[in-house]
Protein backbone atom coordinates (compact mmCIF):
# COMPACT_ATOMS: atom_id res chain seq x y z
CA UNK A 1 0.00 0.00 0.00
CA UNK A 2 1.34 2.98 -0.76
CA UNK A 3 1.04 6.55 -2.28
CA UNK A 4 3.84 9.05 -3.47
CA UNK A 5 3.86 12.32 -5.38
CA UNK A 6 7.21 13.46 -7.12
CA UNK A 7 8.68 15.09 -9.69
CA UNK A 8 11.22 12.67 -10.51
CA UNK A 9 10.57 10.06 -12.88
CA UNK A 10 9.54 6.23 -11.26
CA UNK A 11 11.13 2.65 -12.34
CA UNK A 12 8.42 1.06 -13.56
CA UNK A 13 9.78 -2.61 -13.29
CA UNK A 14 11.09 -1.89 -9.61
CA UNK A 15 7.47 -0.45 -8.75
CA UNK A 16 6.02 -3.63 -9.86
CA UNK A 17 8.72 -5.88 -8.62
CA UNK A 18 7.94 -4.27 -4.71
CA UNK A 19 4.40 -4.27 -5.21
CA UNK A 20 4.58 -8.11 -6.62
CA UNK A 21 6.83 -9.14 -3.26
CA UNK A 22 4.83 -6.90 -0.63
CA UNK A 23 1.65 -8.99 -1.34
CA UNK A 24 0.41 -11.79 0.00
CA UNK A 25 -0.59 -15.13 -2.31
CA UNK A 26 -0.59 -12.83 -5.39
CA UNK A 27 -1.46 -14.45 -8.59
CA UNK A 28 -1.22 -11.36 -10.77
CA UNK A 29 -0.18 -7.33 -11.01
CA UNK A 30 -2.50 -5.61 -13.28
CA UNK A 31 -0.89 -2.04 -13.63
CA UNK A 32 -0.95 1.39 -15.87
CA UNK A 33 1.38 3.83 -16.74
CA UNK A 34 -0.30 7.18 -18.09
CA UNK A 35 2.18 9.13 -20.07
CA UNK A 36 2.30 12.81 -22.29
CA UNK A 37 0.71 12.44 -25.55
CA UNK A 38 2.28 14.21 -28.23
CA UNK A 39 0.56 13.98 -31.68
CA UNK A 40 0.52 15.77 -34.21
CA UNK A 41 -1.43 18.81 -35.86
CA UNK A 42 -2.26 22.67 -34.18
CA UNK A 43 -3.41 20.30 -31.43
CA UNK A 44 -0.34 18.87 -30.46
CA UNK A 45 1.22 20.26 -27.05
CA UNK A 46 5.12 20.57 -26.70
CA UNK A 47 5.03 20.57 -23.19
CA UNK A 48 2.30 20.08 -19.78
CA UNK A 49 2.81 21.16 -16.30
CA UNK A 50 1.24 19.69 -13.62
CA UNK A 51 0.76 21.98 -10.36
CA UNK A 52 -0.59 20.18 -7.10
CA UNK A 53 -1.40 20.91 -3.69
CA UNK A 54 1.05 19.30 -1.44
CA UNK A 55 -0.30 17.49 1.50
CA UNK A 56 -3.63 17.42 0.48
CA UNK A 57 -3.18 15.65 -2.81
CA UNK A 58 -1.31 12.63 -0.33
CA UNK A 59 -4.19 12.67 1.39
CA UNK A 60 -6.67 12.56 -1.17
CA UNK A 61 -5.12 10.05 -3.12
CA UNK A 62 -4.58 7.83 0.20
CA UNK A 63 -8.35 8.08 0.24
CA UNK A 64 -8.77 6.83 -3.47
CA UNK A 65 -6.47 3.96 -2.53
CA UNK A 66 -8.19 3.23 0.89
CA UNK A 67 -11.38 3.05 -1.36
CA UNK A 68 -10.06 0.67 -3.74
CA UNK A 69 -9.07 -1.75 -1.04
CA UNK A 70 -12.01 -1.88 0.66
CA UNK A 71 -13.97 -2.56 -2.77
CA UNK A 72 -11.75 -5.68 -4.29
CA UNK A 73 -9.39 -8.00 -2.60
CA UNK A 74 -6.17 -5.92 -3.28
CA UNK A 75 -3.08 -7.24 -1.25
CA UNK A 76 -0.77 -4.67 -2.47
CA UNK A 77 -1.53 -1.36 -4.08
CA UNK A 78 0.99 1.43 -5.46
CA UNK A 79 -0.41 5.33 -6.60
CA UNK A 80 2.86 7.36 -8.21
CA UNK A 81 1.99 10.47 -9.41
CA UNK A 82 4.51 12.91 -10.68
CA UNK A 83 4.41 16.81 -10.70
CA UNK A 84 5.96 19.34 -12.49
CA UNK A 85 6.66 19.95 -16.31
CA UNK A 86 6.79 17.57 -18.69
CA UNK A 87 7.09 16.56 -21.92
CA UNK A 88 5.33 14.12 -24.97
CA UNK A 89 6.34 10.42 -23.75
CA UNK A 90 7.16 11.67 -20.58
CA UNK A 91 5.47 9.28 -17.45
CA UNK A 92 3.27 11.32 -15.35
CA UNK A 93 1.14 8.06 -12.93
CA UNK A 94 1.47 4.91 -12.34
CA UNK A 95 -0.62 2.45 -10.56
CA UNK A 96 -0.41 -0.98 -9.31
CA UNK A 97 -2.73 -3.79 -8.06
CA UNK A 98 -1.79 -7.07 -6.86
CA UNK A 99 -4.32 -9.81 -6.10
CA UNK A 100 -5.38 -13.17 -6.05
CA UNK A 101 -7.05 -12.86 -8.61
CA UNK A 102 -6.76 -11.21 -12.15
CA UNK A 103 -9.88 -9.64 -12.32
CA UNK A 104 -9.78 -7.97 -9.01
CA UNK A 105 -6.64 -6.47 -9.83
CA UNK A 106 -7.57 -5.39 -13.30
CA UNK A 107 -10.69 -3.64 -11.64
CA UNK A 108 -8.90 -2.00 -8.47
CA UNK A 109 -6.36 -0.40 -11.36
CA UNK A 110 -9.17 0.66 -13.97
CA UNK A 111 -11.19 2.15 -10.79
CA UNK A 112 -8.02 4.16 -9.79
CA UNK A 113 -6.97 5.62 -12.80
CA UNK A 114 -10.39 6.65 -13.86
CA UNK A 115 -10.70 8.18 -10.21
CA UNK A 116 -6.98 9.70 -10.30
CA UNK A 117 -7.75 11.30 -14.29
CA UNK A 118 -10.94 13.38 -12.58
CA UNK A 119 -10.45 13.78 -8.60
CA UNK A 120 -7.02 13.80 -8.21
CA UNK A 121 -6.06 17.72 -7.23
CA UNK A 122 -3.70 18.41 -10.06
CA UNK A 123 -4.07 21.58 -12.40
CA UNK A 124 -2.55 21.14 -16.17
CA UNK A 125 -1.19 23.77 -17.88
CA UNK A 126 -0.66 22.75 -21.58
CA UNK A 127 2.43 24.38 -23.86
CA UNK A 128 1.45 24.37 -27.63
CA UNK A 129 2.68 26.51 -30.42
CA UNK A 130 0.06 29.35 -29.50
CA UNK A 131 0.88 29.52 -26.10
CA UNK A 132 0.23 28.38 -22.94
CA UNK A 133 -3.40 27.52 -21.08
CA UNK A 134 -4.94 25.96 -18.37
CA UNK A 135 -6.61 22.94 -19.32
CA UNK A 136 -10.48 23.17 -18.12
CA UNK A 137 -11.75 20.20 -16.63
CA UNK A 138 -14.31 18.73 -18.84
CA UNK A 139 -16.45 15.76 -18.82
CA UNK A 140 -15.61 12.53 -20.26
CA UNK A 141 -13.42 11.63 -17.43
CA UNK A 142 -16.23 12.52 -15.30
CA UNK A 143 -18.10 10.09 -17.38
CA UNK A 144 -15.15 7.40 -16.54
CA UNK A 145 -15.35 7.74 -12.93
CA UNK A 146 -19.30 7.80 -12.45
CA UNK A 147 -19.26 4.01 -13.67
CA UNK A 148 -18.03 3.25 -10.75
CA UNK A 149 -20.76 4.70 -8.64
CA UNK A 150 -23.57 2.77 -10.55
CA UNK B 1 -5.72 32.90 8.25
CA UNK B 2 -3.53 31.43 5.91
CA UNK B 3 -4.84 31.60 2.03
CA UNK B 4 -3.22 29.39 -0.66
CA UNK B 5 -4.11 30.08 -4.29
CA UNK B 6 -3.58 27.63 -7.21
CA UNK B 7 -3.38 27.10 -11.00
CA UNK B 8 -5.19 30.02 -13.05
CA UNK B 9 -6.45 31.84 -9.58
CA UNK B 10 -2.83 31.72 -8.66
CA UNK B 11 -2.04 33.30 -11.60
CA UNK B 12 -4.60 36.20 -12.06
CA UNK B 13 -4.05 37.21 -8.32
CA UNK B 14 -0.14 37.07 -8.93
CA UNK B 15 0.56 35.45 -5.56
CA UNK B 16 0.67 31.69 -4.34
CA UNK B 17 0.37 32.11 -0.68
CA UNK B 18 -0.44 35.00 1.85
CA UNK B 19 -1.81 35.63 5.18
CA UNK B 20 -4.76 37.95 5.58
CA UNK B 21 -6.49 39.18 8.70
CA UNK B 22 -10.65 39.56 7.86
CA UNK B 23 -12.54 41.11 9.90
CA UNK B 24 -14.74 38.75 12.48
CA UNK B 25 -17.84 39.46 10.21
CA UNK B 26 -16.31 36.96 7.63
CA UNK B 27 -17.37 34.01 8.98
CA UNK B 28 -17.87 31.39 6.39
CA UNK B 29 -16.22 30.27 3.32
CA UNK B 30 -18.78 32.61 0.88
CA UNK B 31 -18.14 35.63 2.55
CA UNK B 32 -14.50 35.25 2.83
CA UNK B 33 -14.40 34.76 -0.66
CA UNK B 34 -16.50 38.34 -1.21
CA UNK B 35 -14.29 40.30 1.11
CA UNK B 36 -10.89 39.08 -0.77
CA UNK B 37 -12.84 39.85 -3.88
CA UNK B 38 -13.10 43.93 -2.55
CA UNK B 39 -9.41 44.02 -2.34
CA UNK B 40 -9.12 44.68 -5.94
CA UNK B 41 -9.01 43.68 -9.42
CA UNK B 42 -7.28 41.12 -9.66
CA UNK B 43 -8.98 39.29 -6.75
CA UNK B 44 -12.23 40.20 -8.77
CA UNK B 45 -10.78 38.29 -11.95
CA UNK B 46 -9.89 35.32 -10.12
CA UNK B 47 -13.30 34.74 -8.11
CA UNK B 48 -15.47 36.50 -9.99
CA UNK B 49 -17.11 33.10 -11.81
CA UNK B 50 -17.72 31.15 -8.84
CA UNK B 51 -18.93 28.37 -10.84
CA UNK B 52 -15.07 28.38 -11.60
CA UNK B 53 -13.80 28.00 -7.59
CA UNK B 54 -13.15 25.40 -5.41
CA UNK B 55 -12.44 25.48 -1.94
CA UNK B 56 -10.66 23.63 0.57
CA UNK B 57 -10.27 24.03 4.15
CA UNK B 58 -7.78 22.59 6.18
CA UNK B 59 -7.01 19.92 3.29
CA UNK B 60 -10.75 18.87 2.82
CA UNK B 61 -13.43 20.45 0.20
CA UNK B 62 -15.55 22.48 1.65
CA UNK B 63 -18.79 24.57 0.39
CA UNK B 64 -19.64 28.39 0.57
CA UNK B 65 -21.16 27.63 4.11
CA UNK B 66 -18.09 26.01 5.68
CA UNK B 67 -17.05 28.37 8.78
CA UNK B 68 -13.62 29.42 8.49
CA UNK B 69 -11.37 30.51 11.74
CA UNK B 70 -8.29 32.33 12.42
CA UNK B 71 -5.44 29.74 12.09
CA UNK B 72 -6.96 27.71 9.34
CA UNK B 73 -5.20 26.89 6.29
CA UNK B 74 -7.68 27.76 3.28
CA UNK B 75 -7.15 26.65 -0.54
CA UNK B 76 -8.17 28.44 -3.88
CA UNK B 77 -8.26 26.64 -6.74
CA UNK B 78 -10.26 26.20 -10.58
CA UNK B 79 -11.90 22.55 -10.56
CA UNK B 80 -9.61 20.11 -11.06
CA UNK B 81 -8.18 18.65 -13.93
CA UNK B 82 -6.59 15.18 -12.87
CA UNK B 83 -2.84 13.79 -13.74
CA UNK C 1 3.22 -5.83 -31.60
CA UNK C 2 4.73 -9.09 -30.89
CA UNK C 3 4.91 -12.44 -29.06
CA UNK C 4 7.40 -13.95 -27.70
CA UNK C 5 7.66 -17.68 -25.62
CA UNK C 6 10.67 -17.94 -23.48
CA UNK C 7 12.06 -19.85 -20.68
CA UNK C 8 14.19 -16.99 -19.28
CA UNK C 9 12.29 -14.42 -17.38
CA UNK C 10 11.09 -10.92 -18.63
CA UNK C 11 11.85 -7.43 -17.42
CA UNK C 12 8.92 -5.92 -16.78
CA UNK C 13 10.02 -2.09 -17.09
CA UNK C 14 12.28 -2.73 -20.29
CA UNK C 15 9.01 -4.11 -21.73
CA UNK C 16 6.77 -1.47 -20.78
CA UNK C 17 8.82 1.20 -21.91
CA UNK C 18 9.72 -0.42 -25.37
CA UNK C 19 5.62 -0.95 -25.80
CA UNK C 20 5.04 2.58 -24.86
CA UNK C 21 7.71 3.83 -27.18
CA UNK C 22 6.74 1.66 -30.30
CA UNK C 23 3.18 3.22 -30.18
CA UNK C 24 2.17 6.20 -31.58
CA UNK C 25 0.54 8.86 -29.82
CA UNK C 26 0.04 6.53 -26.85
CA UNK C 27 -1.16 8.19 -23.59
CA UNK C 28 -1.74 4.76 -21.55
CA UNK C 29 0.12 1.53 -21.34
CA UNK C 30 -2.17 -1.25 -19.64
CA UNK C 31 -0.31 -4.68 -18.63
CA UNK C 32 -0.51 -7.40 -16.57
CA UNK C 33 2.33 -9.78 -14.63
CA UNK C 34 0.98 -13.59 -14.17
CA UNK C 35 2.85 -14.95 -11.35
CA UNK C 36 3.13 -18.11 -9.70
CA UNK C 37 0.92 -18.36 -6.57
CA UNK C 38 2.49 -19.74 -3.40
CA UNK C 39 -0.21 -20.27 -0.53
CA UNK C 40 0.00 -22.33 2.54
CA UNK C 41 -2.04 -25.43 3.77
CA UNK C 42 -2.28 -28.44 1.87
CA UNK C 43 -3.06 -26.89 -1.56
CA UNK C 44 -0.11 -25.06 -1.28
CA UNK C 45 2.12 -25.76 -4.94
CA UNK C 46 5.68 -25.99 -4.19
CA UNK C 47 6.31 -25.69 -8.29
CA UNK C 48 4.84 -25.61 -11.31
CA UNK C 49 6.24 -26.50 -15.26
CA UNK C 50 4.34 -25.68 -18.02
CA UNK C 51 4.57 -27.68 -21.34
CA UNK C 52 3.68 -25.89 -24.87
CA UNK C 53 3.89 -27.09 -28.25
CA UNK C 54 6.80 -24.47 -29.98
CA UNK C 55 5.37 -23.13 -32.90
CA UNK C 56 1.97 -23.41 -32.52
CA UNK C 57 1.82 -21.55 -29.42
CA UNK C 58 3.38 -18.75 -30.77
CA UNK C 59 1.02 -18.82 -33.72
CA UNK C 60 -1.86 -18.82 -31.46
CA UNK C 61 -0.80 -16.21 -29.36
CA UNK C 62 0.04 -13.79 -32.50
CA UNK C 63 -3.59 -14.89 -33.83
CA UNK C 64 -5.10 -13.49 -30.30
CA UNK C 65 -2.95 -10.54 -30.18
CA UNK C 66 -4.40 -9.58 -34.20
CA UNK C 67 -7.90 -10.07 -32.34
CA UNK C 68 -7.10 -7.75 -29.90
CA UNK C 69 -5.66 -4.83 -31.78
CA UNK C 70 -8.64 -5.86 -34.48
CA UNK C 71 -10.89 -5.37 -31.49
CA UNK C 72 -9.83 -2.11 -29.59
CA UNK C 73 -7.66 0.90 -30.87
CA UNK C 74 -4.19 -0.47 -29.83
CA UNK C 75 -1.11 1.31 -30.68
CA UNK C 76 1.81 -1.37 -29.45
CA UNK C 77 1.26 -4.60 -27.77
CA UNK C 78 3.18 -7.14 -26.33
CA UNK C 79 2.65 -11.06 -25.08
CA UNK C 80 5.86 -12.88 -23.27
CA UNK C 81 5.36 -15.85 -21.90
CA UNK C 82 7.46 -18.23 -20.10
CA UNK C 83 7.77 -22.32 -20.27
CA UNK C 84 9.57 -25.01 -18.00
CA UNK C 85 9.56 -25.04 -14.51
CA UNK C 86 8.86 -22.36 -12.29
CA UNK C 87 7.97 -22.13 -8.54
CA UNK C 88 6.33 -19.57 -6.58
CA UNK C 89 6.77 -15.94 -6.56
CA UNK C 90 8.31 -16.23 -10.83
CA UNK C 91 6.72 -14.36 -13.60
CA UNK C 92 4.52 -16.25 -15.79
CA UNK C 93 3.29 -14.09 -18.50
CA UNK C 94 3.39 -10.24 -19.19
CA UNK C 95 0.45 -8.67 -21.25
CA UNK C 96 1.45 -5.04 -22.56
CA UNK C 97 -0.94 -2.66 -24.39
CA UNK C 98 -0.66 0.83 -25.47
CA UNK C 99 -3.41 2.96 -26.24
CA UNK C 100 -4.27 6.89 -26.90
CA UNK C 101 -6.74 5.91 -24.73
CA UNK C 102 -7.04 4.43 -21.69
CA UNK C 103 -10.15 2.62 -21.86
CA UNK C 104 -8.81 0.79 -25.05
CA UNK C 105 -5.48 -0.43 -23.40
CA UNK C 106 -7.83 -1.83 -20.08
CA UNK C 107 -10.07 -4.01 -21.88
CA UNK C 108 -7.14 -5.21 -24.98
CA UNK C 109 -4.81 -6.07 -21.89
CA UNK C 110 -8.12 -8.19 -19.72
CA UNK C 111 -9.04 -9.86 -23.01
CA UNK C 112 -6.16 -10.63 -23.48
CA UNK C 113 -4.61 -11.81 -20.63
CA UNK C 114 -8.35 -13.91 -19.90
CA UNK C 115 -7.74 -15.39 -23.27
CA UNK C 116 -4.31 -16.72 -22.42
CA UNK C 117 -5.42 -18.12 -19.29
CA UNK C 118 -7.95 -20.13 -21.45
CA UNK C 119 -6.87 -20.98 -24.88
CA UNK C 120 -3.13 -20.76 -25.13
CA UNK C 121 -1.65 -24.23 -25.65
CA UNK C 122 0.03 -24.71 -22.30
CA UNK C 123 -0.44 -27.71 -20.08
CA UNK C 124 0.23 -26.85 -16.28
CA UNK C 125 2.42 -29.79 -14.07
CA UNK C 126 1.75 -28.54 -10.50
CA UNK C 127 4.30 -30.62 -7.53
CA UNK C 128 3.20 -30.09 -4.29
CA UNK C 129 3.72 -32.11 -1.12
CA UNK C 130 1.99 -35.17 -2.14
CA UNK C 131 3.65 -35.26 -5.73
CA UNK C 132 2.99 -34.39 -9.11
CA UNK C 133 0.00 -33.96 -11.25
CA UNK C 134 -1.34 -32.43 -14.28
CA UNK C 135 -4.09 -29.85 -14.09
CA UNK C 136 -7.58 -30.35 -15.32
CA UNK C 137 -8.79 -27.81 -17.96
CA UNK C 138 -11.27 -25.91 -15.48
CA UNK C 139 -14.64 -23.81 -16.03
CA UNK C 140 -13.96 -20.29 -14.13
CA UNK C 141 -11.65 -19.33 -16.85
CA UNK C 142 -13.84 -20.15 -19.43
CA UNK C 143 -16.29 -18.32 -17.98
CA UNK C 144 -14.01 -15.36 -17.88
CA UNK C 145 -13.12 -15.77 -21.40
CA UNK C 146 -16.88 -16.23 -22.65
CA UNK C 147 -17.11 -12.80 -21.73
CA UNK C 148 -15.83 -11.60 -24.66
CA UNK C 149 -18.23 -12.70 -27.21
CA UNK C 150 -21.26 -11.53 -26.17
CA UNK D 1 3.85 -38.58 -40.73
CA UNK D 2 4.76 -37.51 -37.59
CA UNK D 3 3.21 -37.65 -34.56
CA UNK D 4 3.74 -35.22 -31.07
CA UNK D 5 2.68 -36.09 -28.02
CA UNK D 6 2.15 -33.56 -24.75
CA UNK D 7 1.52 -33.46 -21.40
CA UNK D 8 0.05 -36.63 -19.33
CA UNK D 9 -0.80 -38.11 -23.16
CA UNK D 10 3.22 -37.86 -23.61
CA UNK D 11 4.08 -39.14 -20.41
CA UNK D 12 1.83 -42.14 -20.66
CA UNK D 13 2.69 -43.21 -24.59
CA UNK D 14 6.29 -42.50 -23.03
CA UNK D 15 7.52 -40.50 -25.34
CA UNK D 16 6.82 -37.09 -27.36
CA UNK D 17 7.55 -37.88 -30.76
CA UNK D 18 7.56 -40.73 -33.17
CA UNK D 19 6.90 -41.12 -37.06
CA UNK D 20 4.23 -43.70 -38.01
CA UNK D 21 3.50 -45.28 -41.28
CA UNK D 22 -0.36 -46.28 -40.92
CA UNK D 23 -1.64 -48.18 -43.66
CA UNK D 24 -3.86 -46.28 -46.55
CA UNK D 25 -7.64 -46.82 -44.89
CA UNK D 26 -6.31 -44.31 -42.17
CA UNK D 27 -8.10 -41.46 -43.62
CA UNK D 28 -8.63 -39.00 -41.10
CA UNK D 29 -7.41 -38.23 -37.36
CA UNK D 30 -10.49 -40.61 -35.70
CA UNK D 31 -9.27 -43.46 -37.59
CA UNK D 32 -5.57 -42.58 -36.92
CA UNK D 33 -6.55 -41.85 -32.89
CA UNK D 34 -7.95 -45.97 -33.52
CA UNK D 35 -5.20 -47.27 -35.13
CA UNK D 36 -2.69 -45.91 -32.78
CA UNK D 37 -4.70 -47.21 -29.92
CA UNK D 38 -4.25 -51.19 -31.13
CA UNK D 39 -0.30 -50.51 -30.99
CA UNK D 40 -0.08 -51.30 -26.87
CA UNK D 41 -1.97 -50.68 -23.99
CA UNK D 42 -0.09 -47.37 -23.23
CA UNK D 43 -1.37 -45.86 -26.16
CA UNK D 44 -5.13 -47.40 -25.31
CA UNK D 45 -4.12 -45.28 -22.01
CA UNK D 46 -3.47 -42.29 -23.28
CA UNK D 47 -6.06 -41.87 -26.10
CA UNK D 48 -9.14 -44.15 -24.67
CA UNK D 49 -11.26 -41.23 -23.34
CA UNK D 50 -11.23 -39.58 -26.17
CA UNK D 51 -13.41 -36.17 -24.43
CA UNK D 52 -9.84 -35.86 -22.85
CA UNK D 53 -7.86 -35.85 -26.34
CA UNK D 54 -7.45 -32.58 -28.92
CA UNK D 55 -5.85 -33.06 -32.08
CA UNK D 56 -3.81 -30.57 -33.79
CA UNK D 57 -2.34 -31.32 -38.05
CA UNK D 58 -0.29 -29.04 -38.75
CA UNK D 59 -0.04 -26.71 -35.90
CA UNK D 60 -4.01 -26.05 -36.82
CA UNK D 61 -6.91 -27.34 -34.06
CA UNK D 62 -9.11 -29.92 -35.97
CA UNK D 63 -11.83 -32.36 -35.01
CA UNK D 64 -12.21 -35.79 -35.68
CA UNK D 65 -12.94 -36.11 -39.33
CA UNK D 66 -9.88 -33.63 -40.74
CA UNK D 67 -7.99 -36.00 -43.50
CA UNK D 68 -4.10 -36.88 -42.38
CA UNK D 69 -1.80 -37.37 -45.13
CA UNK D 70 1.57 -38.19 -45.41
CA UNK D 71 4.33 -35.58 -44.33
CA UNK D 72 1.31 -33.99 -41.96
CA UNK D 73 2.54 -33.02 -38.46
CA UNK D 74 0.05 -34.30 -36.22
CA UNK D 75 -0.18 -33.37 -32.37
CA UNK D 76 -2.12 -35.25 -29.82
CA UNK D 77 -2.58 -33.70 -26.21
CA UNK D 78 -5.27 -32.85 -23.38
CA UNK D 79 -7.15 -29.77 -23.15
CA UNK D 80 -5.17 -27.10 -22.78
CA UNK D 81 -5.30 -25.31 -19.24
CA UNK D 82 -3.57 -21.75 -19.86
CA UNK D 83 -0.78 -19.71 -18.72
Amino acid sequence: MGVRVQREDFDIGAEIAHVSKEGKDVGGIASFVGVVRGGEGPDAISAMTLEHYPGMTEKELGRIEAEALARWPISASLIVHRYGRLVPGDNIVLVVTASRHRRAAFEACEFLVDWLKTKAPFWKNEEASDGERWVAAHGDDDEAAARWNK
Amino acid sequence: MNILYFASIREKIGRAEEDVSPPPAVTDVGKLIEWLKRRGPDYELALGDMRAVRVAVNQEHVRLDHPVHAGDEIALFPPVTGG
